[in-house]
């Protein structure tokens, strides 16, 4: 087993090495179909290590060398498998591969296909390293990997000034998640003096509350940077500049369940701190209920999707928060099942109207894409909650939860999801439904995608529609939460009577039909935005702008101040020439450097002085 | 009562500093090769009196290994002197600043 | 005031006199042949400093392979390269150049000198590498010199070998005219 | 009378046996063939005496592990694991050296044994300081090397930029050698012998009132070594004689001759003087602070490649001496794990340089590399390791390293030490991620890409395995050279 859960981390490793020093030779397909490959590789190996999983029933730690060893701090490399690790990667990787299937058709022709399939190889490699890791620096180098090749990635086209910025602004949130983390590790470190998670689950219960308070709310910063939670949401939509398949690639598979994840892993000291948890819930919470609303009001497609992924992990946020790790797991595989599938169909409809992103220039489109249309139709069943599909179970599991933990969350959930089924049915509607007013701007027929991109949809529609099998409420054994149930500290135990679990399922129903008819009713026939959402929602809540006026503006008229009063007088020397500085003082020295062999021996004299001097000193003190 | 050893020590590093001084000053490449050998011999001087204060012969003896080494340094050294200044009627090493920087 | 006895008080001057002088001499005059010949007088200087301190033999070994060998080739290089005409009397180029010599070796100088001074001289134990027995003079001296060499020293003398095979292999090369060209290589 | 010649341990003696004798050889055969013997014969026989050096080391190691370590001819020659460590390290700069030598020789159509005979000749001069015990000793195999040196940075006698550097690191190397003996008289007035081992002893059994005469004479010795290792502000000969000479010898310099006089200079501070440690840390702190700045500043404005390199290398040894300045074992075995594991890098490095400046040798502007990643890719990608190895990324020798001598410094309590050289690693990545971006950047026009020959494959391809391997996994080098301690320590 230990072998072959190495391979599931090697093989993107080797494919990213491959494409890496052969870029030169391999053709844009060959690129393409080593990398894809490579992933598809490594999903075998996951499935391999999971069926032996199976048999053997137990977390293993697979030890690879001593990475760091001074003093106390001692981090060995390692992996480690459990019921957490091995269905995280299960559909990472395989969703990975689909996606890299899809980007062969998506890209083809595109500059750079061979650097765009290197990046996406060491995306999903440092994805893996971050959920198989056996300790929390490994995992931060994963998570640095991640953040890394998302920056890459999401300003792929970066000529353009907005995807560049995109990428910055990605960057950035980023990095203060990272300090979240990096305040967390310190914090175990300094108390427990270990950062193997195993060895941390075993002490965590020593740890003081305050402490653990402490630990938990810097996880939860790292976790709303790589996840997009409240209040560093914002990069997520913006980073909708990358490719299409990036786009899904980070909001489906990896990326963004990386913030889920690491508090899922850590469940154990989330078990300590009630406040921490009360945070978590109501982060989430608010994130699921606010980007919700945003979603609501935008025009690009892909932006729409971009919020509903920030509302959708808020939904996850929310579950963690309440203790209902299961159910966070469940809506996370669902949401990657369906959201993969949503994010590839709104690239096969931009595909066939060659780039076209606004659904305001879309319509009708249901009779050109026959491939498209129907798996994008289950997408969009599946999102809002309509049974029998993914969605609706894994949304079902979040709420039943709260209903039974705090009935003001529950009250939330369901108002966010009546939103969820408003806004993808008008995403929906828009785009398929409708005059066909592409005609406009478009000229020529849209065409269905290639196969390369059409099957990923239809497995992807597939997986949506089976999705639910993995949870049943009324199969007791032999079902996800079960089999995740020993990597979890505790988990919330939501005994109701079937009565109130029909009765719940039934108010879920109720929500999503409310949004649905609610959504037809209002964008049958038309496709401009009325007053209200035009002015608040589709400006993202004036979120930027908040942020602009805190702290941007002020920042920027002091940066006026001191740029027009205090720096040239004062800062200056200091701060504003501290480069230009060094290289006066580095050009300075290298004047030293005249070529003259006496000057050089003339220096070694004075060196010699200097040494004499202190040496006299010393013997006469 | 004979002159002590420390009049010879204080003579020696003297001497090294008068090398050390034409080593700094001197242009001609050839002269500061001798300023070299000058050191050197500051240097024995020090180990033959140490030698005899210390009643002691490793400081002769260190002085025959010095003498081997400046005799093939000197080998080296002017053989590096004749490769370098062949076709130039000086041996000015201020003509040698070409790398710099 | 300590009398010291007239002889060795004689010599030391002399000494003094000799190899201060023969560097000055290396320091100032202008021709590369006379600063050659200054160089033999300091040598001079310093092998009597070897015979007033009971190391005969060195003062032989001094004059032999000093000035009788290593100054001959600084001799030879100077006439085959036909500089001993020019001089270098002109205005020093770099600027500070003397200044700062004359200031960090004046310093590095007195500061030898004072931290010498301040341990009285010298603060090892006597006859290390003897085990006890006291330098012998005459003679015996060149005894004593040889028994250390092929034992305490055995290493370092066998060093010398390869010191030497370079200098051999480097000098060689050194003052080889042209090198040959590719095509005379033999497998 | 009679005499009692010493007892001689000759497996101790055997690596610098091996490498004289594989330079007196070639020697021979050069005297004694009609035609000039030709280069592979002459590199494959260096090579192989790099290897039964490598061999013996094994054995060595072995040995040393049962019976312990021991001195040996009268105490002259030290025997012990730290010791055969770094002959391991020179052996395997060795052969790199050479194999670097040989494809520098076949693109300057340069025949002959004279290059191979006298790297094996100055590596034998590393592996007598590395052994010894005793001053003269260590001066001896100094001299060794340096003179081997001079004669290689001659060697090219076509270019007057290798005649100038040779001829200041020649009136340089000089200047230092008379200053460390100087300072050897001293220490022997000071303690009335020039053996370490009665140095250490004399200075443990007696407390000198007035040390001067020994502080003087270790200050003075100290010059030397920071002169070879290039440490500020004793570095000037360094960006001169690196861009003049042969650029395989430039190799040589951070790594064989490195060896060489980091170990003396740990025996001698170390072991011999270690008593007086609290005297000669402030010492260590300025040149670690001079050079870590100077070398961190030059490089960034370097748009020579030899000359950077060079200037890297100043802060480089800035990183060395901070382990020595622990003093400690730990202290010890990070530097000789720095010094061992840089040799390939800075070796391989070099290999590349040497490529990509081509026959002549004498371009080695940085706008060359621009595309290189184009031309050669798998070449562009192993010379980013290596640089990326130098400026000390995860994940390579070169992190692990720094790493190393940063928490001996720190446990030592050099606080200071150790945020100057991480401001001066951060300035000087500057520099190394420069380089790297030119090597991908985009070019009009792509080149032809370049022909690697066979030995800087190997010289390559081992510099980079070396650094990433055991820039993984450092633990086995990490044990060897925790275990290679000194045998007075």
């Amino acid at each position: 087993m230990a072998h072959v859960a190495l391979l599931i981390v090697l093989f993107p490793l080797l494919g990213f090495a491959l494409v890496l020093f052969n870029g030169s030779e391999l053709s844009e397909r060959g690129a393409g179909i080593v990398a894809t490959t490579a992933v598809f590789g490594s999903f075998v190996a996951t499935l391999v290590t999971f069926y032996l999983y199976l048999h053997h029933e137990t977390a293993v730690t697979i030890h690879l060398f001593n990475w760091i060893s001074a003093g106390t701090l001692q981090v060995p490399a390692g992996l480690y498998v459990d019921p957490l690790a091995l269905t995280m990667c299960l559909f990472v990787t395989g969703i990975s591969t689909l996606i890299h299937l899809y980007s062969m058709g998506y890209m083809a022709g595109d500059r750079d296909v061979c650097k765009f399939f290197l990046y996406l190889n060491l995306f999903v490699f440092s994805m893996l390293v971050l959920v198989l890791s056996d300790n929390l620096l490994q995992t931060f180098v994963g998570w640095e990997g991640v953040g890394a090749c998302s920056y890459w990635l999401v300003s792929y086209y970066f000529d353009r000034d907005s995807a560049a910025s995109a990428g910055k602004k990605a960057f950035l949130y980023n990095r203060v998640g990272d300090i979240g983390l990096l305040a967390a590790m310190f914090l175990l470190f300094n108390h427990l003096h270990t950062l193997t998670y195993t060895t941390i689950f075993s002490l965590a219960s020593t740890l003081s509350p305050t402490t653990a308070t402490l630990i938990v709310l810097a996880l939860l910063l790292a976790a709303t940077g790589k996840s997009a939670q409240i209040p560093l949401f914002n990069w997520l939509p913006d980073a909708m500049e990358g490719p299409t398949p990036v786009s899904a690639l980070i909001h489906a598979a990896t990326m963004v369940t990386a913030g889920v994840f690491l508090l899922v892993r850590m469940s154990p000291v989330l078990a300590l701190s009630a406040n921490g948890r009360a945070t978590i819930a109501v982060i989430g919470g608010l994130t699921a209920f606010v980007a919700a609303t945003i979603a609501t009001a935008q025009k690009d497609i892909k932006k729409v999707l971009a919020f509903s992924t920030v509302s959708q992990i808020g939904y996850m946020v929310l579950a963690v928060g309440v203790g209902a790790y299961g159910a966070a797991l469940f809506l996370m595989i669902a949401h990657a099942f369906f959201k993969a599938l949503l994010f590839l169909g709104s690239g096969s409809v931009i595909h066939s109207l060659h780039g076209e992103q606004d659904m305001r220039r879309m319509g009708g489109l249901a009779k050109y894409l026959p491939l498209t249309f129907p798996t994008f139709l289950i997408g969009w069943l599946t999102i809002s909650g309509v049974p029998p599909l993914a969605g609706f179970w894994a949304k079902g599991a979040v709420l039943t939860s709260l209903y039974a933990l705090n009935k003001a969350l529950y009250a939330l959930g369901l108002l966010t999801a009546i939103l969820t089924a408003y806004y993808m049915t008008r995403l929906f509607v828009l785009t398929f439904r409708g005059n066909e007013r592409f005609r406009e701007s478009f000229h020529g027929e849209p065409h269905e995608s290639p196969w390369v991109m059409t099957v990923p949809l239809v497995i992807l529609a597939a997986l949506s529609v089976l999705g639910g099998l993995l949870d049943l409420p009324w199969l007791h054994q032999h079902t996800l939460e079960t089999f995740l149930s020993p990597s979890f500290a505790t988990t919330a135990v939501v005994a109701q009577s079937s009565g109130l679990q029909i009765s719940l399922a039934v108010a879920d129903v109720i929500a999503a039909v409310i949004g649905l008819l609610a959504a037809f009713s209002l964008w049958r026939d038309r496709h401009e935005n009325p007053r209200l959402e035009k002015s608040f929602f589709e400006q993202v809540w004036h979120w930027d702008d908040a942020y602009d006026a805190t702290i941007g503006r002020p920042l920027t008229s002091l940066a006026a101040f001191s740029g027009t009063v205090i720096e040239e007088r004062v800062i200056d020397a200091a701060v504003m020439g501290s480069a230009s500085r060094m290289r006066r003082s580095s050009e300075g020295l290298s004047k030293l450097q005249s070529g003259f062999v006496r000057h050089y021996a003339l220096a070694m004299v004075l060196g010699v002085a200097v040494i004499v001097v202190y040496l006299v000193a010393k013997v006469g003190s | 009562m004979n002159v002590p050893a420390a009049w010879y020590l204080v003579l020696a590093a003297l001497l090294f500093g008068v090398g050390c001084f034409g080593f700094l000053t001197r242009r001609s490449a050839i002269i500061m090769f001798m300023c070299i050998e000058l050191m050197l011999n500051a240097v024995n001087l020090t180990f033959v009196s140490f030698a005899r204060t210390l009643s002691d012969v490793g400081g002769q003896v260190s002085v025959f290994f010095v003498m081997v080494v400046a005799a093939a340094e000197v080998t080296v050294g002017l053989g590096i002197v004749v490769a370098v200044f062949r076709r130039r009627t000086s041996t000015s090493v201020d003509e040698l600043s070409e790398l710099k920087g | 005031m300590i009398a010291y006895a007239f002889p060795s008080l004689a010599v030391f001057v002399v000494c003094a006199l000799m190899t201060l002088g023969g560097a000055l001499g290396v320091l100032l005059v202008r021709n590369p042949v006379h600063a050659a010949l200054s160089l033999i007088l300091s040598l001079f200087g310093v092998a009597l400093g070897f015979l007033a301190q009971q190391a005969d033999f060195l003062a032989a070994v001094e004059i032999i392979v000093y000035a009788g060998a290593i100054v001959v080739l600084f001799l030879f290089v100077i006439m085959f390269l036909g500089i001993d005409r020019h001089s270098h009397r002109e205005v020093e180029p770099l600027a500070g150049q003397r200044f700062l010599a004359a200031l960090g070796v004046g310093i590095v100088v007195l500061g030898v000198i004072a931290l010498i001074a301040s341990s009285h001289w010298v603060s090892g134990v006597p006859s290390v590498s003897t085990n006890g027995v006291p330098l012998a003079p005459g003679s015996g001296n060149i005894t004593q010199i040889g028994d250390a060499v092929f034992t305490t020293y055995l290493i370092a003398f066998e060093a010398t070998g390869a010191l030497l095979l370079i200098a051999v292999i480097g000098a060689v090369n050194l003052a080889r005219k042209e090198r040959p060209r590719v095509g005379e290589e033999v497998a | 009378m009679t005499l009692h010649v010493p007892a001689i341990n000759y497996l101790a003696l055997l690596p610098f046996l091996l490498v004289t004798a594989a330079a007196l050889k070639l020697l021979m055969l050069t005297a004694l063939m009609r035609r000039r013997i030709a280069t592979s014969l002459a590199t494959w026989t260096a090579v192989v005496a790099g290897l039964a050096v490598l061999g013996t080391t094994l054995v060595q190691w072995y040995e040393l592990d049962r019976y312990g370590s021991s001195v040996t001819a009268a105490g002259a020659i030290v025997y012990d694991p730290f010791g055969v460590l770094m002959t391991a390290g020179i052996a395997v700069s060795l052969i790199l050296a050479v194999l670097n030598g040989h494809d520098w020789q076949r693109r300057e159509g340069i025949v002959g044994a004279e290059y191979q005979m006298l790297v094996l000749l100055a590596a034998g001069g590393a592996i007598l300081m590395a052994q010894a015990n005793d001053l003269i000793i260590v001066f001896l195999g100094l001299e060794i090397l340096s003179i081997a040196l001079y004669c290689l940075i001659a060697f090219n006698r076509r270019r007057q930029a290798s005649a100038e550097s040779a001829m200041k690191y020649f009136l340089l190397g000089g200047f230092a050698a008379a200053i460390f003996i100087y300072g050897v008289a001293l220490t022997y007035g000071a303690t009335g012998t020039t053996n370490l081992t009665n140095i250490a002893y004399f200075l443990g059994s007696n407390h000198l009132l007035h040390p001067g005469l020994l502080l003087a004479g270790g200050g003075l010795m100290l010059v030397a070594f920071v002169f070879k290792v290039e440490a500020a502000p004793f570095h000037f000969w360094a960006p001169d004689v690196y861009e003049g000479e042969p650029t395989p010898l430039s190799g040589a310099h951070a790594s064989i001759v490195w060896a060489g006089a980091f170990a003396a200079l740990v025996r001698i501070m170390v072991v011999a003087l270690g008593s007086q440690q609290s005297t000669w840390r402030p010492l260590f702190f300025g040149l670690i602070v001079a050079s870590i700045a100077t070398g961190a500043l030059l490089t960034i404005q370097q748009s020579n490649a030899k000359r950077l390199l060079a200037y890297a290398s100043v802060t480089q040894s800035g990183f060395v001496l901070l382990g020595i300045w622990a003093g400690t074992a730990s202290g010890v075995a990070a530097t000789t794990f720095y010094v061992v594991t840089y040799g390939p890098v800075v070796l391989a490095t070099f290999a590349i340089v040497g490529l990509v400046s081509g026959p002549g040798d004498s371009d080695h502007a940085l706008t060359r590399y621009q595309g290189l990643s184009r031309r050669n890719p798998w070449l562009a990608a192993s010379l980013a390791v290596l640089l990326l190895s130098q400026l000390g990324v995860p994940f390579t020798t070169g992190f692990d390293a720094k790493f190393g001598v940063l928490a001996a410094t720190l446990d030592a309590g050099n606080v200071w030490g150790a945020v100057v050289a991480m401001m001066g690693a951060a300035v000087a990545a500057f520099a190394y991620l420069r380089w790297t971006t030119t090597l991908y950047a985009d070019v009009d026009e792509t080149l032809a890409p370049l022909v690697v020959p066979w030995a800087t494959r190997v010289v390559v391809g081992f510099g980079v395995l070396t650094t990433v391997v055991v820039g993984v996994d450092p633990g086995l080098i990490t044990s060897i050279s925790s275990h290679a301690t000194l045998l007075f320590q």
